[in-house]
């Protein structure tokens, strides 16, 4: 199942999981693959100064893993050969779960970093998913910019906070 | 003709439900759906400047046309990560 | 044991067991970290066109050790708040298997990301730790330079591939 | 008096030991250690320009001095990650 590398997924994040994944790819490949580059976010207590008690991650699920093809796409443009695992978690997570895991392999570390700071950076930017936080006197849902996968200017930020 | 909507995070909660058909004239487009949908709900309507579209699934323009069936979701500013 | 966060190790790495080590430490602060970048090094199957059968590290453990904790140190001092583990394997490794393991946790991304990429520029720049490769016709000490804690060109060295 | 010598990698295979005890001369520094054992083993002296030292398990310049008892090491270039 090599889709399962890109994928919005219910149950608890595994950074292992898509390391194993990805050198796996790489095993196939005939090469090691050197470098491997993770990230992952976590539910933060606090949200500008109030207690949160939990969060909730909607998705449409469907845009959302052919947006991580497209992310993987880009990825593959600006360093090619890398390998690309995003997972984002939804519904229910409590505070230090963690919300995305990604995971860059490539032959060498800067591509590694810098791609898996891309990842994040567009995933952040046109991934469907919207994040809803529960605090102990009200809620708020998170809303940062709309999304939109064409827009050169955004996919330029992200490049630039990737490799600059 | 009749085609789906799907409306995510707030949209959804103010609307009040995830998805609802809805009726326009053929030829319309994806900004002929919102437009009716901002009209059912008119809490939807301040978020007309601010939202995603997504043709079956594919992120598509305001100015896109829309077939009968069509499945049409509109996505408030996300907050992924 | 809060110094297995920084560690020579005999048995296969994971980097979830370093995640796991940093998330436990920002819980017991009382807030979530955030933001979690690590990154592992793994064997490539070839070196400059030779096969790579297998390769054996050897490390100075006790001061090994020590420089992991200097690491640590020059991180909080440009990062201050992030929390480091470092993993270095020692013996025989396979194709494939990780050398180096090392998660950086800060309460936002950016600061994740130069950190865990300054962390594994200074181990390879002064961690006594020696790869010794086997190939099919032969064997190798790769040696890069000596290594000199205090060289400040060094440390700016590792300092601009973490933020530029 | 009487100091431990500690060679690692490449060092210790040329001088076909990681440890060995070595004499040098009362006010002797972690340089004249080095001068000692490269004496006793000539493979070695190539190395000594690009060796990092540590006294008693951490980093020391060459001109160090060492008390009897104490644990020299010398490291050739390092090559983790």
């Amino acid at each position: 199942m090599p889709d399962d590398r890109l994928a919005i997924v219910s149950d608890p994040l595994s950074v292992e999981r898509l390391s194993t994944m990805l050198e796996a790819m790489a095993r196939d490949r005939g090469e090691g693959c050197g470098a491997v580059c993770s990230f992952v976010g976590t539910v933060r207590a606090t949200h500008q100064g109030r207690h949160v008690r939990y969060l909730e991650y909607e998705a449409f699920a469907p845009l959302a893993v052919k947006v991580f093809h497209r992310i993987e796409h880009e990825i593959g443009r600006h360093w090619p050969g890398a390998l690309v695992a995003i997972h984002h978690r939804i519904g229910r997570l409590q505070i230090g779960e963690a919300s995305v895991a990604i995971a860059v392999a490539t032959p060498h570390r800067a591509e590694a970093f810098q791609a898996c700071r891309y990842a994040i950076e567009r995933v952040k930017q046109i991934a469907p998913i919207w994040k809803h936080e529960f605090f102990e006197d009200g809620d708020l849902w998170i809303e940062g910019a709309p999304a939109d996968p064409e827009d050169e200017a955004a996919q330029q930020r992200a490049l630039e906070q990737a490799c600059a | 003709m009749r085609v789906k909507v799907q409306l995510f995070a707030r949209l959804r909660e103010l609307a009040g439900r995830g998805e609802c058909d809805c009726e326009v004239p053929a030829g319309a487009s994806v900004g002929d759906v919102w437009r009716a949908v901002a009209d059912r709900h008119v809490s939807l309507r301040p978020f007309g400047g601010a939202i995603s579209c997504a043709l079956n699934a594919d992120f598509a323009r305001m100015n896109a046309p829309v077939q009968e069936g069509d499945e049409i979701a509109f996505l408030p500013p996300v907050s992924g990560g």
